[in-house]
């Protein structure tokens, strides 16, 4: 795939500095990291590295302790104005999709436009059909998330967070939950989407997606930002011992 | 040993070994099994026989059914005297409501099965005309019961009793409930400490005390309470009591169907930017409600129960209209008779709604997969 | 302007100025349900004061478990109260307690017939309410057991009449000691044995019938004692003396009503909690502590029943706690419990509504809380550890 | 949706039944009902018939006040009240009037702050036995299981009473007379007490009423009668005089049957004439009612005789102290003047 070169440098997250704390135990260490619009960064690690508690504190579904976090030039404080005015810029794609099992597919992707947003009934549910026929799913808008795969259900959350036509999109290991057959298409989703010029944090143990679509690609360890460095460069030749540790476990099974 | 090639579905379907299947299997598996199992078969049909032989003779075979007093019933026969139950039936149903207005406590409550049937059975047809009906039905019902509008005659609240007086009791105390016990679930898993700690303590309080005491306070404390000169009917104040009790209980069933729910519906709604009140509406209530209906239903059967504590505080629940008939000198010592009849009544109604809670219970299961 | 809109914008800000309004509603609304009750009491001429507990009562009470008369205070009459309601209460835990159990069982007997009956019992007792469970129950034993002059005896020492039942009470004489050190010494010994046995288990794999040699321990061990002091345990026997028997234990009609009635009622709840406990265990379970060749006792008391306990104890301790409110229904049949008297006559006497409420509720309500606050810390010691 | 629906019910269910602010009579003639605080049951005085219509003494002293103040008899809410509850409801202003056989004590009319407004019936504790129990005198007692009703005087004389004979007993507290009576009947208790109207109306109950008796000795003095809230003094004084009217309609010789040819007619006894409206009586103005008041009560209910005729003589019970005063009985009118 060609990557998009001609990317502006406006930075759409900055992080400065930053730590969090779980009670006695040190999650995130001193993380500085810096967005630009338009890029894709992709994020592994470890379990319990704390890759999800990162991007979490991004949409501030975890609050950090130290430092600061400017997203969209707007600083992530107890405020709940710009709380709001963040999330309805970020959208997030769960491990477990977190549809919402009461509503039907269309009503999950109409919700938060009509009530956070404020669009027209109407409006939204056009937005929202649009949205389902680019993730190849317009035909199953009346059912129920319970009645549909795996795959499906995440394309669905994937459709239902840029229903709210999102800034910036969160992906918080999008595949871990799927059966292998179904992985390819939540992969091809994304691929898609990442030609749109989407800014993209991707948490994922999928080293092809990574090669193929990141700009950079991040190591953290024990809460640790370890190496941050193109796809080329961090597969073939990393710099850290635990990078090299972690990808030949990773790649050798 | 000649080979044989097998191929797949060429072996026949044999029948199974005798006695395994059929009425004889069924009754071998299940009754006599084992010699401990069928001495327990036997027990079980000799404790029958006579439960069912003294039961019925008395019910029965050797009642009366009408007669003018005991005394009469006796000289008849010597099992149950159901007369002081046919003759006062009207009684033990109304209360003392007037008999020529009887009808409208007929239309009222056949027409709250219409209204409760949309809240109860989700995939009933044409549900949503009867939602609609079902928010009209309390003014609807309250007109009707009460009078003075349309040209009804108004009747007052000392004349309620029996059958009707437990159902508005138990209706009213349950409706009332509901959305007091969901404000103190969602107080109770509030971050709020003030209101979380409010929440906990009038809960932990209602469901600490026993019911009865509460109904004291009801019919004997409450006035205090209030402004002087503020002056309730004793039916309101006890249906507040049965409020602030089921709402409890309620609260704490709903709290179970809150925490049923998985984090992550509350991220995800974090993550679209909703706000608490718009989570609370969208996501929590329509999910924690679904789950919670069982219990809810199973706390209205325990307050429908309860409501015959108010015979204590002297209103005329069907209990207190048996012992007023006892009182009067005709049925004088038929306690049994009367207290069957209101056991019987007591258990069909029950049993009904808890066969009914086990059906959602079991739909909701299914449901889920 | 920007001030405030900036503290109502903040998270942590906008909590406290929320409860900070929430609390001057409450603190709005007390004040206002005290003012109220200031001036009601005003034109009732009314005041609060609990001297009335220190004058004497005046009324007779059937049952007391401490020493009471009439002339003793109302605090005297609702402790007396007090402890007939922990009487009944704990009567009718054993009682329900042991048929729930036997009933629970019984209905997940394999035997069709047994747990149909089993199941119509439970349904027929738990949609009926309590208050006509206890009416019933006391009707039946007034109205089917015969007068005293009449009554059944059992060997002649044991009597049922409507009146109640009379079993003969013993009466310690000297000599007694004995017994008692006995039982103390065979207490002890089990314990230790106990220990010995399950040491030598994890040593040497040796398994013992350690119930069965303790039990007998400490059954004999009295026994043998209560001979050789020379039997000094004697019987008072009850006799029919002018209306009715005196001496030996007497339970009334109510106390028995109420035994029954909350006892059989309870059972029926509890039947299905330990049906729904042991039910809930998966069936996975016992297929796995079959597989690695456990016998189906074994099965049972190391496998299910540890898990099923934790399923079933706490909704069970909240039956008990039910059967203990319930037991207030006691007025309905005349048992003198803490409602009957302090919350009944002492009110009725003194027409210190506000005063005795109070009182009773709050007693209420510390057990309760006290039973919750035991149950949440044996939900935390039994919690499955989990990721 | 659905919470929309359930807060409608709430409206539904909060229902003032109006506030008391205005003078009692006000209330009860803009509601066009009197309530009226009755027992659950006793045979004589208050209980249910077939129909549901409640007869009795008490209800008859209900259906009078109604006749009095609204002008029919029939207008007359119930409530029943148990012992326990009576006092609290009759505070509660959940009546206006207790009618329910309530002894006249000094703390119920001082500490209880009601107003006691006369006797309509002079009763004593008494005690019913089987005969077959061959008791003769309450002293024989001794041991004996004693059925009481809770909520009244009971418990306190019988304490009394027992402890200064020295007498041990073991007391059944019941809550209403018909369980009572059930207990008593069953044999669960050999000495039922209440007052003796009570003793004679549950007596009567019996399939064979003379298998019982009761016991010569009366323990205390139950002076009974209608109760009113502290506060209200018109009101108080309107109960009383509908009670001193029938009694006085007695004493001239008013009964239902020719009170409306009385009240026609000029009387030569000017009592009569004041009574029934035909001359002005002083200040009845200021009680609110109108001048046919007595005659109302006693077309619709009777003079006290009749009442007393018609409830409790089927019971067997006697004038005995309920005689007038010039019958050798304790009923002594003030003059209608």
């Amino acid at each position: 795939m060609k990557k998009n070169k001609n990317k502006s440098l406006k930075p759409v997250i900055q992080i400065k500095e930053m730590h969090k704390w779980f009670g006695n135990f040190h999650v995130l260490k001193n993380i500085t990291l810096g967005v630009n619009q338009g890029e894709r960064i992709v994020i592994c690690g470890p379990s319990g590295s704390g890759k999800s508690t990162l991007i979490r504190c991004i949409n501030r579904l975890e609050v950090h302790q130290k430092g600061d976090i400017i997203v969209n030039n707007v600083e992530l404080t107890g405020d709940l104005k710009n709380l709001e005015a963040i999330r309805s810029d970020v959208g997030m794609v769960f491990q477990s999709f977190n549809l919402f099992p009461h509503l039907t597919v269309l009503e999950n992707c109409t919700l938060a436009p009509i009530w956070v947003k404020k669009l027209p009934k109407k409006e939204a549910e056009e937005l929202a059909m649009e949205l389902l026929t680019r993730v190849k799913i317009p035909e199953q808008a009346l059912k129920y998330p319970g009645q549909l795969s795996g795959g499906q259900q995440q394309r669905v959350a994937i459709a239902r967070s840029l229903c709210m036509q999102p800034k910036i999109m969160l992906f918080d290991e999008p595949t871990s939950a799927l059966d292998p057959e179904m992985i390819k298409e939540v992969l091809d989703t994304m691929i898609e989407l990442a030609q749109t010029g989407m800014t993209m944090l991707v948490v994922t143990h999928e080293m092809g997606f990574a090669k193929k679509v990141a700009d950079s690609v991040i190591f953290m360890d024990e809460g640790e930002i370890i190496e941050q460095n193109d796809p080329k460069n961090f597969f073939n030749n990393p710099k850290n011992d635990r990078t090299k540790l972690f990808l030949s476990q990773i790649l050798n099974h | 040993m000649s080979e044989k090639i097998y191929k797949p579905g060429s072996y026949p379907d044999l029948p199974p070994p005798p006695g395994t299947v059929g009425l004889y299997g069924w009754i071998r598996q299940n009754l006599f099994s084992s010699i401990s199992n069928s001495s327990l078969t036997i027990i079980s049909v000799v404790l029958l026989y006579y439960l069912i032989d003294g039961i019925i003779g008395w019910f029965f075979l050797n009642a009366v059914f009408d007669a003018e007093s005991k005394i009469a019933c006796r000289k008849i026969d010597d099992g149950a005297c159901w007369a002081v139950i046919t003759r006062r039936v009207g009684q033990f149903v109304y209360g003392f409501y007037p008999e020529a207005e009887r009808w409208r406590i007929d239309i009222t409550f056949l027409t709250m099965f219409l209204a409760f049937a949309p809240l109860l059975y989700p995939d009933i047809p044409k549900r949503k005309w009867l939602l609609y009906f079902s928010a009209f039905y309390p003014f609807f019902a309250f007109v009707l019961i009460m009078g003075g509008y349309f040209g009804l005659q108004k009747i007052e609240y000392s004349l309620f009793g029996g059958f009707m007086l437990t159902v508005i009791l138990g209706v009213c105390g349950i409706v009332c409930s509901l959305p007091l016990g969901i404000l103190l679930a969602l107080g109770r898993q509030s971050n709020l400490t003030v209101v979380k700690t409010l929440s906990v303590c009038f809960i932990e309080f209602m469901r600490g005390v026993p019911l009865i005491t509460l109904l004291f306070v009801a019919s004997s404390m409450l006035n205090y309470f209030l402004p002087p000169g503020t002056n309730f009917s004793i039916l309101v104040r006890v249906i507040i009591m049965f409020t602030f009790f089921s709402a409890a209980y309620i609260a704490e069933v709903i709290r179970g169907g809150i925490q049923a729910i998985p984090k992550g519906q509350y991220e995800a709604a974090d993550a679209l930017g909703m706000n608490y009140w718009q989570k609370t509406r969208f996501i929590t209530l329509p999910q924690a409600l679904k789950i919670s209906i069982p219990g809810i239903v199973n706390t209205f059967i325990g307050l429908y129960k309860d409501t015959t504590l108010v015979v204590v505080i002297g209103l005329l629940d069907p209990l207190g209209i048996g012992r007023a008939a006892l009182a009067d000198t005709k049925w004088n010592g038929l306690s049994t008779e009367t207290y069957l009849f209101v056991a019987l009544f007591f258990f069909v109604s029950c049993f009904a709604m808890s066969r009914y809670s086990l059906w959602l219970e079991n739909k909701l299961n299914t449901d889920k997969k | 302007m920007t001030f405030f809109s900036n503290i109502w914008r903040n998270e942590k800000s906008r909590e406290i100025i929320v409860q900070i309004i929430v609390l001057f509603f409450l603190g709005w609304f007390i004040s206002w349900l005290v003012m109220n009750v200031n001036a009601n009491f005003e034109a009732l001429g009314k005041d609060i004061s609990f001297e009335f507990l220190f004058i004497p009562a005046g009324y007779d009470i059937n049952q007391y478990l401490i020493d009471y008369d009439s002339r003793d205070s109302h605090l005297r009459a609702g402790i007396v109260g007090l402890l007939n309601t922990g009487l009944v209460a704990f009567f009718g835990i054993i009682l329900a307690t042991v048929l729930g159990i036997a009933l629970g069982i019984i209905r997940l007997s394999k035997n069709w017939l047994a747990s149909k009956i089993a199941y119509w019992y439970v349904e027929f007792t738990r949609n009926v309410p309590i208050l006509l469970h206890i009416l019933l129950w006391h009707g039946i034993i007034i109205n089917t057991l015969p007068h005293p002059r009449k009554a059944i005896s059992l060997g002649e020492v044991t009597f049922l009449s409507n009146r109640g039942f009379y079993i003969p009470k013993p009466l310690a004489e000297s000599g007694i000691e004995l017994i008692y050190l006995f039982l103390v010494v065979a207490i002890i010994f089990s314990i230790f044995f106990a220990k010995y046995c399950k040491k030598k288990q994890d040593l040497t794999g040796i398994q013992y019938p350690v119930f069965w040699i303790n039990f007998s321990v400490i059954c004999f061990m009295p026994l043998i004692a209560f001979f050789l002091s020379g039997m000094p345990i004697s019987l008072e026997i009850p006799a029919l003396k002018g209306f009715n028997f005196r001496g030996g234990m007497h339970m009334s009609p109510e106390l028995a009503a109420l035994t029954f009635a909350l006892g059989i009622y309870t059972a029926a709840f509890i039947a299905e909690i330990v049906r729904a406990g042991i039910l809930a265990i998966d069936k996975g379970q016992t297929e796995a502590a079959e597989s690695i060749g456990l016998k189906p006792s074994k099965v049972m008391n190391l496998v299910i029943l540890p898990q099923a306990r934790r399923v079933i104890i706490p909704p069970l301790t909240s039956q008990y706690l039910n059967l203990t409110k319930n037991s207030s229904l006691a007025i309905a049949i005349g048992y003198m419990d803490l409602v009957a008297t302090l919350g009944g006559i002492s009110l009725n006497q003194t027409g210190r509504e506000m005063e005795t409420m109070l009182i009773v509720m709050l007693i209420y309500l510390s057990v309760s809380l006290s039973i919750s606050a035991f149950m949440n810390w044996y939900n935390s010691k039994v919690k499955l550890v989990g990721r | 949706m659905k919470t929309k629906m359930l807060l409608a019910g709430v409206t539904a269910g909060v229902m003032f039944a109006g506030s008391v602010l205005a003078s009692t009579l006000d209330d009860v003639r803009a509601r066009g009902k009197l309530n009226c605080i009755i027992n659950t049951g006793l045979a004589g005085f208050a209980a249910p018939d077939d129909k549901g219509n409640w007869t009795g003494f008490d209800v008859d002293f209900c259906r009078a006040v109604a006749a009095a103040t609204l002008g029919d008899a029939d207008k007359v809410n119930y409530t029943t009240a148990t012992g326990k509850t009576r006092f609290t409801k009759l505070a509660a202003g959940e009546g206006e009037i207790l009618s329910r056989n309530t002894t006249w004590t000094f703390s119920r009319d001082v500490d209880l702050s009601q107003t006691f407004i006369g006797v309509n019936y002079y009763d004593g504790q008494g005690f019913m036995v089987p005969k077959s129990l061959g008791v003769k005198s309450a002293k024989g007692l001794d041991g004996a299981s004693v059925c009481i009703q809770t909520g009244t005087t009971t418990e306190l004389n019988l304490a009394e009473y027992f402890k200064g004979n020295n007498i041990k007993y073991n007391p059944v507290p019941i809550e209403t007379n018909a369980e009572a009576q059930e207990l008593y009947k069953a044999g669960r208790c050999d000495v039922y007490t209440t007052d003796a109207s009570g003793l004679y109306a549950t007596m009567m109950s019996f399939d064979n009423p003379s298998d019982h008796m009761v016991l010569p000795e009366i323990v205390s003095k139950e002076p009974l009668g209608p109760v009113v809230r502290h506060g209200d003094d018109q009101w108080a004084d309107i109960v009383s005089w509908v009670l001193r009217a029938m009694m006085a309609a007695e004493e001239k010789g008013i009964t239902s049957k020719n009170v409306k040819e009385l009240a026609a007619k000029d009387n030569k006894d000017k009592e009569i004439n004041r009574l029934l409206g035909k001359d002005p009586l002083q200040g009845l103005s200021k009680l609110g009612l109108s001048a046919d008041w007595a005659v109302n009560v006693i077309s619709q209910v009777g003079n006290y005789q009749e009442s007393f005729e018609k409830h409790l003589f089927p019971l067997t019970i006697k004038r005995g102290m309920n005689a007038l005063y010039r019958d050798g009985g304790l009923h002594y009118i003030p003059p209608i003047k």
